[in-house]
């Protein structure tokens, strides 16, 4: 299965994000999601981006909590909610919201 | 072109989650799809009517009602969930559809993506 | 005429906040759902319990006696009671120290038949797998 | 006896602390302390008349209404809040106090306790 | 001071738990606080039971989660809401809500 | 004839939910309290950041732009114009790699003259232990 799975917060139970398998995986970044592509704790990148997936962060989500696109780790791709509505009919088919 | 089903909790304001929700969903509206948005749980409260636009509370009422305008926009409240916080028929919007939860499944049935935002 | 499989996942704790509750709630009201739908259409809703999820499960909540309000449990007897499946994360109860004695298995007591199923997580992953679409809760 | 002040935001039904703080405040109020009760955020829908009891949503509405009846709970609800979710003076219940901010605030000022339950 | 902490999460950031100090610390576990009071993990307990401080647990809550006081760690002392009251107002001068 | 002091304390994230922002416009309210208090009483609010609190200070924070809801970095900034005190954990910021450049540090541009106090945890720790009544966000 295609399986698009958002993250809203920044800390939470990952056990069940830890779990999640699919043939193609998306993970998106949206509302308080988008500190795992920002920000560093101790220098170290969220564990969340250690999993192969691929990475989205939504803009509007990243500049309302003051942040830019060259803030954003570069294993995320930076997305519009515009993009965002194509991401979701064309490369996912099920989608879930963590 | 699809349908898209959205379905949330989260209350108004209080979460952001219905902000985003309702964002997203402009944004499907706007390029063609069309959007089925069930709110159950505390997010009953975007259905009801006169609520104030301040700029330190988020306002989404004015988007739904210019996205139920459009004619690709079906808002839906849940009956029971609504009733509990006492917004009845008299208290909701204008254009603001009321049903059982088996409504949601129901659109779940013919939607093409189901974004459920459960969580707090 | 067709079927859509819809799979309702809890994983998170009851009471405090609502959301496992709509999770029952939703799933159970898929009973009257064909008056939206045509001749032959339906939805098939199940409900999984997984991680924290679990302790929605567990017996003799008394919710309903102390502050007025259904228990979780009784609503997973309900669900029982109409004919839902019931998955319960194998590993995760074990990861509680719980057993099928301390969870809600049936709802026998009120004439239901089906019984609450513990299953291994792998066998949870093939049925979401052949769902349609996906709830999380 | 002394007095408990009490704050909350989180939501009626959607979350639980709502009920917790309820019955604490009957628990005080029962045993002599008088208890001053501040919502704002979405805790301000239990302010919200024409609530409906059922069975699967839990209704703090009859023992707010009770424990203001015995004249040592006084229950007041943020004003630009509760607006903003369309609650206006008219959709109050009987006994409600709304004010503004600054009303917590001063309930605070001579409160022996003060439990401001925050969180989501 | 004489510090009295609700906890009503079983999932949350416990960086500011970890911090607190008190020459008197109190720490209440309600709603589903009552897990840590309760539930072993891979057999292990709580680790917020490793504070120094004395530890209650509603009785309300516990029960509500299908739980009997015989169920509840030997560190936990288990009161009712008519309790609490009196812990509130007799033990601690200060009271937070994490 | 008392000053209560009051300490705002924030440690969760801004935006997603609405605690933040509810610390900030409580704490600003004490502008108004003194009509509902005897002659010369008060309170003192004072906000504390820490834990991923410090993250609300972050700078050009776009809510107002996007989602037409103030920012809580304008809130802070308000907040510093009416002259309540503002500290922030230093050892927290230096956690998610943050400095003085990358927060609100005054509302200058609206002719505020108070500025952010990036001190460490121990002392925050004497201002919460001298204060009156604690409120956690």
């Amino acid at each position: 299965m295609r399986l698009g799975v958002f993250v809203s917060y920044f800390r939470f139970n990952t056990d069940t994000y830890d779990r999640l398998r699919a043939e193609k995986l998306g993970v998106i970044f949206v509302q308080n999601g988008v500190y795992h592509a920002t920000v560093k704790e101790n220098g170290k990148t969220s564990p969340l981006l250690e999993k192969s997936a691929d990475f989205y962060a939504l803009k509007e989500d990243l500049e309302t909590n003051g942040f830019k696109s060259s803030d954003v780790d570069s294993r995320v791709k930076v997305v519009t909610f515009n993009d965002l509505v194509d991401v979701m009919f064309n490369d996912y088919e099920k989608l879930v919201w963590l | 072109m699809g349908k898209l089903t959205i379905g949330s909790f989260t209350s108004l304001i209080g979460s952001m989650s219905l902000d985003f929700a309702v964002k997203l969903a402009e944004s499907a509206v706007n390029k063609g799809y069309k959007v089925d948005f069930w709110v159950s749980g505390n997010a009953t409260m975007l259905g009801k009517k006169n609520q104030s636009k301040f700029r330190d509370y988020s306002y989404l009422a004015k988007t739904v009602q210019d996205l139920i305008a459009t004619g690709n926009f079906r808002f839906c409240i849940c009956e029971v969930c609504a009733k509990a916080r006492g917004i009845h028929k008299e208290d909701a919007m204008e254009g603001v559809l009321i049903h059982s939860m088996d409504w949601y499944l129901a659109s779940c049935f013919d939607a093409d993506r189901v974004l459920h935002i459960g969580g707090e | 005429m067709a079927i859509r499989k819809l799979a309702f996942i809890v994983d998170k704790l009851p009471h405090k906040t609502e959301t496992s509750r709509l999770a029952l709630t939703h799933a159970i009201a898929s009973q009257t759902v064909e008056i939206y739908l045509e001749d032959g259409d339906n939805v098939e809703p199940f409900l999984v319990f997984i991680g924290d999820g679990v302790l929605n499960c567990v017996k003799d909540q008394k919710a309903i006696d102390i502050y007025g309000v259904t228990s979780l449990g009784m609503h997973i007897q309900n669900a029982l009671l109409v004919g839902l499946n019931v998955y319960v994360c194998k590993e995760d109860l074990e990861k509680f120290g719980l057993t099928e004695d301390s969870i809600i298995m049936d709802a026998a007591h009120l004439g239901g038949e089906l019984k609450t199923q513990i299953i291994p997580y792998t066998e949870i992953e093939k049925r979401v797998e052949a769902c349609d679409h996906l709830l999380f809760f």
